[in-house]
C-alpha cells in the first residue's frame, strides 16, 4: 500500500480540542507526523495588556478550565513579588490546598479519557464518577466546579474552615482507596498493559533536550517537579516524593500520574493538619509598581511559566505564559515514530493535551464587533481555503449541490 | 496478578446497585449554598461608587440610577460568575445566590434588571 | 403459501427481527450502561433512533460507486434474515430444515461482514477504507475461530444439520459439558463478528472516526445499524442452538420465553466482554486469535474426538 | 542572604568570564536570576556559557517585549536544580532580526515561531513550517503583540 496521509483533526473524536494533526501512513505504521497548532487562539496575552490586574486574574483563570487554579496562582504569585507583598501563610495553605484538589480531578480525568481513547469506556465512567467526589468538594469550598476563584492579589477569597477540613479528608480517604483500585487495573489488566506499553516511547535524552515537562518527562526518568525544585505556597513546609518511572512509554506516563495522585493525598492531609489560624488575605494596592517577576507553578500537566511586566499602572505591561501542553506538544513526534496509527490517539492523549492552554493569544472578532457570516459565507470561505492551499477546486461541486437545493 | 478482565467482579457488582448518574432536567441538581451563580442586588444598600462595574472582568454589570435608587442590570451571557463584584462592593449591595439554571433560547432575555429591595 | 410468506416476513422473520434486533440493542445498552454505574437510555431509545436516521436525508459521497454503496446495508440486512430461517428457536426444527445447513449459515453470516468491507471500501472515504481494510484482516482472525467452535458440537453430534443437532442434544443434554470451550471460544468470535469491544478496530471512533461507515447516513446508516442488531440476535440464536439446547419442544409460549431468556443471557455476556476490556490494536487482535483461541478451538476439537472415541 | 550561594556562584561565573556583564547580573531573589545582555552578537556566547557549562539546559519560554526603539527578547532558561534565569537581549526595531537557537535547543521552535508571527522578528535558521499560532488568513504585515497594533488595523483602517 501506498503512503496515505491521514488526518487527526482539527475536528476528530480522538481530540477534545481542535487541533490539527497529520500522520503519513505506509498500511498502520506511522511513516510522518505534523501538525498545525493555533485553533484556539484566543487572544489572551493581548487582551490581558488592555486590562487591570484584577480582571487579569479572572481572565488568565480561563485560559484552561482544568488548571485554572494553576494559572491563576502563577499570575497572582508574580505580580505579588512585583509589588512585594508577602501573604500570609493561611492563604498559601489555601492555595496549596486548592492545587492539589485541582491535581487529583485532572489525573482522574486524564485516566478516564486514557481509557476513552484506547476503548476502555468503563474506566472512563469509573474514574469520572469517582472524579465527582472531588469537583463536588471543590463546588463546595469554592463556589465553583471548575473555575474557583479562590486567588486574588494578597491571599485567597474564601477561608476553608474546619468543616471543609473535615469535608477534605473524608474525600481524600474514599479516592485513596479509589485510586489504589485504579493502580492495580492500570497495571494487571492485560489488554490495558497490551495497548500502553512500548507506545509513545521517548528517552531521556530527549525529554531533556525537547523541554518537556511534568509527568510526561518523570516518566522517562527525569525528576523535575517544580513544587519540589523551586517551592511556592506552602510546598516547602511538607514532605512528599517526586514520582519517575523509568519505561519511557505510555504505560509509565500512566503510572506515574496514578502514584502522584497517592502523593497528593498524603500532601492533602499534611496541609489540612499543618494550617495556621489568621488572616487569609492582605490589602493589595489596585496599581503595582513598575518591575518584572517570572512565576512558575506545577500544574498538574507540568511545569506553567508567567512572566509578568508593571509599569506602574493598574494594568500590566506584559503579560507573558507558557502552559506545560506546549512545551510538551514538540515531543509527540518523536514519541510517534514507529508506532501504530491505533496508537495515535492514546499517545496523544498521554502528554495530558490542553490545546486552549496551549494557544492562547488573538482577537476573535475582525471586523470591529462580533462577525456573524452567513452559511454561504462559510462556505466560501472553506472553497477560498482548500483553492490556495490544497489545490483543490471544490467550486463547481458546490454549484451541483447548491443546483440540488443543498 | 496479571490477568485480562481483571474489573469482571467489580463490573458485576455494579450490575444491581443504584446508579451514580442522575436523570438530570427530571429530578434536579444541587448546588451547595455557597456556589457563585445568579446576583442578587440590594438597591437600598447600593451607594453608586460603581466600582463593581469597574472591576467586572466581563462587562457584564452595569449600575443605573432610576429615581432615587439605584438598579442592576446584568448580562447573564456575559458574566462569567467569578463574583468579584461582590467582592468588590463596599456596602454589601450584591450577593452570589446558588441559581444556576439561567439559560434561555432568547438572547435578549439574558439582559436582566435586579432590584431586590 | 400464506403460512410460508407469514413466516417469512412476520413471525419469526423480518418484522420480529427487526422488533427483536432493536429490543435487544436496547438491552445492550442498559446492561451496558448498569454495568458502569450509570443510568442507561430509556427502552425506546434505539427505536427512536432508527425513526431519527430514517427521517434524515442520506448524503452518498461523489467519488462512491453510488449503486454499490446503495445496496452494501440492504445485502447486509437481508444475509442476516436470511441465515435466521435455518436456526432452530424454541422447536427440534428449524422453519426450513435441510442437511448441512450449518455451513449455510456460517456462511450467510459472512456475508454481513463483506459488505462492511465493500461498503467501506466503495465509499472511497480515507477513513472507510482503513476501516473496509481493518474489518477484512479482523474477518481471518475471528470467523475460523467461529466455525471450528460450532464444528466441534457438530462433530460430537455426528451431523451437518443445526435441527438433527439440537435433537440429539436434547436427548442427551450433559454432552454439552463437552463443548463448554467451543462456547466460550463462539462467545470471543461473535463479539469480534458483532465489532464490539474488544474488537471494535474497525470502527475505533477515537481513531478512525467512524470506520466502515463513515460516510453512510441517514436511512443507509440505520438499515446498516439495524442488519448489526439483527446480526446480534441470529448470532445469539445460533450459539444457544448449538450450546444450549435444553427445554426445547415445550410448549410454544413456554419454549418462546425460554429462548428470550437465552438470547438474554448471551446479550448480557456479550454486554460484559465489552465493558471489561479495552480495545486492542489489530495486530494484537490478530496474534490473540490465533496464539491462544485458535489452539484452544484445537483443544477443543481433539477433546471431543476423544470422547466420541471412548464413548 | 546565605541561601544564594549558587546563584552568587553563577554570577561571579558569568561576570568573570564576560566583562561586558559587570552589573548586569542581578539576583531578584533566592532561584530567581536576571542578566541583561544588550548587545545581540554577545548574546549567543553567553547563552552557550550557560546551556553549556552552568547547565542551564532548558529553555522554558521566550519572552517578546516591545519596548520603545527595540524589540526585546526574554530567553526563560531553567536549570534542573530549581534556578530560573532570565536572559534578555535586544534587537532594533528597524531590522528585527535574531539567530535561532534551535540547533542547541529544538524545543524552542513553537516559541520562536511564536516571535515570527507575533512580533514580525525575522528568526534566521527556524525551518519552514506551519505558521503558529495565527490563522492562515492573517493579514501580511500585521504583528499584534506590537504596542501600535490595534484590533481596528484588521479590517484595514
Amino acid at each position: 500500500m501506498a503512503t496515505v496521509r491521514v488526518p487527526i483533526g482539527p475536528q476528530h473524536p480522538a481530540l477534545k480540542e481542535p487541533e490539527g494533526f497529520v500522520v503519513w501512513l505506509d498500511g498502520e505504521r506511522i511513516k510522518d507526523f505534523g501538525m498545525r497548532l493555533g485553533y484556539n487562539h484566543r487572544g489572551i496575552e493581548k487582551a490581558a495588556e488592555m486590562r487591570t490586574y484584577i480582571q487579569n486574574i479572572y481572565l488568565l483563570e480561563r485560559v484552561c478550565g482544568i488548571c485554572s487554579m494553576a494559572h491563576s496562582t502563577a499570575f497572582v504569585q508574580a505580580v505579588e513579588e512585583i509589588g512585594g507583598v508577602e501573604i500570609p501563610r493561611r492563604a498559601k495553605y489555601i492555595r496549596s490546598i486548592i492545587g492539589e484538589l485541582e491535581r487529583v480531578h485532572s489525573h482522574l480525568l486524564w485516566l478516564g479519557v486514557a481509557g476513552h481513547e484506547i476503548g476502555f469506556d468503563t474506566l472512563l465512567m469509573y474514574s469520572w464518577r469517582d472524579r465527582e467526589v472531588v469537583m463536588d468538594l471543590l463546588a463546595k469550598i469554592s463556589g465553583n466546579r471548575v473555575h474557583y476563584g479562590m486567588n486574588t492579589f494578597g491571599g485567597v477569597r474564601r477561608d476553608i474552615t474546619k468543616d471543609l477540613c473535615e469535608d477534605i479528608l473524608k474525600a481524600v480517604d474514599i479516592l485513596e482507596e479509589r485510586t489504589k483500585y485504579y493502580i492495580k487495573i492500570a497495571t494487571e489488566e492485560t489488554t490495558i498493559r497490551k495497548r500502553l506499553t512500548g507506545v509513545g516511547y521517548i528517552s531521556k535524552e530527549d525529554v531533556i533536550k525537547l523541554g518537556t515537562v511534568g509527568p510526561t518527562g518523570r516518566a522517562s526518568g527525569v525528576a523535575m517537579d517544580i513544587r519540589k525544585d523551586d517551592p511556592y505556597a506552602a510546598y516547602d513546609e511538607v514532605e512528599f516524593n517526586v514520582i519517575t518511572a523509568t519505561s519511557c512509554d505510555v504505560y509509565g506516563r500512566a503510572v506515574v500520574r496514578l502514584l502522584e495522585l497517592m502523593e497528593t493525598y498524603k500532601l492533602l492531609r499534611q496541609f489540612v493538619k499543618n494550617m495556621p489560624d489568621g488572616e487569609f488575605v492582605v490589602r493589595f494596592p489596585r496599581k503595582v509598581q513598575a518591575g518584572e517577576a517570572t512565576s512558575r507553578y506545577e500544574a498538574p500537566r507540568g511545569e506553567d511559566v508567567h512572566y509578568v511586566k508593571a509599569n506602574g499602572t493598574d494594568m500590566p505591561e506584559r503579560v507573558r505564559l507558557r502552559a506545560p501542553t506546549m512545551a510538551n506538544l514538540m515531543s509527540v513526534r518523536k514519541m510517534l515514530e514507529n508506532n501504530n496509527l491505533a496508537d495515535v490517539p492514546i499517545a496523544i492523549a498521554a502528554i495530558d493535551p490542553c490545546f486552549s492552554c496551549t494557544d492562547r493569544s488573538i482577537t476573535v472578532t475582525g471586523n470591529s464587533g462580533s462577525n456573524i457570516l452567513t452559511w454561504e459565507q462559510i462556505r466560501q470561505q472553506g472553497i477560498n481555503w482548500y483553492k490556495n492551499e490544497m489545490g483543490i477546486d471544490f467550486t463547481e461541486l458546490n454549484k451541483k449541490y447548491q443546483n440540488r437545493g443543498l | 496478578m496479571i490477568r485480562p478482565g481483571k474489573m469482571f467482579k467489580e463490573v458485576l457488582s455494579h450490575l444491581f446497585k443504584k446508579p451514580a448518574t442522575i436523570n438530570y432536567p427530571a429530578e434536579a441538581a444541587n448546588m451547595p449554598d455557597k456556589f457563585r451563580a445568579k446576583l442578587k442586588f440590594y438597591a437600598d444598600k447600593c451607594i453608586g461608587c460603581k466600582l463593581c462595574m469597574k472591576d467586572c472582568p466581563a462587562n457584564a454589570i452595569f449600575i443605573e440610577k432610576v429615581g432615587d435608587t439605584f438598579e442592576a442590570v446584568v448580562y447573564l451571557d456575559r458574566c462569567i460568575y467569578c463574583a468579584q463584584c461582590v467582592d468588590t462592593c463596599p456596602k454589601k449591595a450584591l450577593e452570589a445566590t446558588p441559581k444556576f439554571e439561567l439559560a434561555q433560547i432568547d438572547r435578549k432575555k439574558l439582559r436582566v434588571k435586579i432590584n431586590e429591595k | 403459501m400464506v403460512m410460508a410468506l407469514f413466516n417469512i416476513l412476520i413471525f419469526p422473520g423480518f418484522l420480529f427481527l427487526c422488533i427483536m434486533g432493536l429490543s435487544l440493542e436496547y438491552v445492550d445498552r442498559i446492561i451496558y450502561a448498569r454495568l458502569q454505574n450509570r443510568k442507561g437510555p430509556p427502552f425506546f431509545q434505539p427505536f427512536a433512533d432508527f425513526i431519527k436516521l430514517v427521517a434524515k436525508e442520506e448524503i452518498i459521497p461523489d467519488c462512491a460507486d453510488a449503486k454499490l454503496f446503495r445496496f452494501m446495508p440492504i445485502l447486509a440486512m437481508t444475509a442476516a434474515v436470511t441465515a435466521f430461517f435455518y436456526i432452530p428457536l424454541w422447536n427440534y426444527s428449524s422453519l426450513y430444515p435441510f442437511a448441512g445447513d450449518i455451513i449455510v449459515v456460517l456462511y450467510i453470516l459472512t456475508i454481513p461482514t463483506i459488505t462492511f468491507f465493500l461498503g467501506g471500501w466503495s465509499s472511497t472515504s480515507l477513513f472507510s477504507m482503513i476501516g473496509a481494510v481493518r474489518t477484512l484482516t479482523q474477518l481471518f482472525s475471528y470467523e475460523v475461530l467461529l466455525f471450528l467452535a460450532v464444528l466441534a458440537p457438530a462433530l460430537l453430534a455426528d451431523t451437518w444439520s443445526l435441527s438433527e443437532m439440537t435433537v440429539y442434544y436434547s436427548g442427551k443434554p450433559y454432552m454439552m459439558l463437552f463443548n463448554l470451550i467451543a462456547f466460550f471460544i463462539a462467545i470471543v468470535a461473535l463479539l469480534g463478528k458483532l465489532e464490539k469491544v474488544p474488537f471494535d478496530i474497525s470502527e475505533a471512533e477515537t481513531e478512525i472516526v467512524g470506520g466502515t461507515f463513515t460516510e453512510y447516513s441517514g436511512r443507509l446508516l440505520a438499515l446498516f445499524r439495524l442488519a448489526i442488531d439483527i446480526e446480534m440476535v441470529v448470532g445469539a440464536s445460533l450459539i444457544a442452538a448449538v450450546f444450549l439446547p435444553f427445554g426445547l419442544g415445550i410448549s410454544p409460549v413456554w419454549g418462546f420465553m425460554l429462548y428470550i431468556v437465552k438470547v438474554l443471557f448471551i446479550a448480557l455476556l456479550l454486554s460484559e466482554g465489552r465493558t471489561i476490556f479495552a480495545r486492542l490494536r489489530i495486530d494484537q487482535m490478530v496474534s490473540v486469535c490465533w496464539k491462544y483461541f485458535a489452539p484452544l478451538a484445537f483443544l477443543q476439537i481433539l477433546i471431543i474426538l476423544i470422547v466420541k472415541g471412548v464413548l | 542572604m546565605s541561601d544564594t550561594n549558587r546563584e552568587q556562584n553563577i554570577q561571579s561565573s558569568l561576570e568573570s568570564k564576560f566583562s561586558f556583564l559587570k552589573d548586569k547580573t542581578k539576583i531578584r531573589r533566592a532561584r530567581r536570576m536576571f542578566v541583561d545582555v544588550e548587545k545581540l552578537s554577545d548574546f549567543r556566547p553567553v547563552f552557550d556559557h550557560l546551556f553549556n557549562e552552568l547547565d542551564f539546559t532548558r529553555i522554558c519560554m521566550i519572552t517578546g517585549l516591545d519596548e520603545g526603539e527595540n524589540y526585546s527578547f526574554i530567553y526563560h532558561l531553567a536549570s534542573f536544580n530549581g534556578i530560573e534565569l532570565d536572559l534578555k537581549t535586544y534587537t532594533p526595531k528597524s531590522s528585527p532580526n535574531i539567530k535561532s537557537v534551535m540547533n542547541t535547543f529544538p524545543g524552542a521552535e513553537l516559541y520562536e515561531r511564536e516571535l515570527v508571527d507575533m512580533f514580525g522578528i525575522n528568526v534566521e535558521g527556524l525551518p519552514e513550517g506551519p505558521r503558529y499560532p495565527l490563522p492562515d488568513d492573517w493579514p501580511q504585515g500585521q504583528y499584534p503583540m506590537r504596542k501600535d497594533w490595534k484590533k481596528e488595523m484588521l479590517d484595514g483602517k
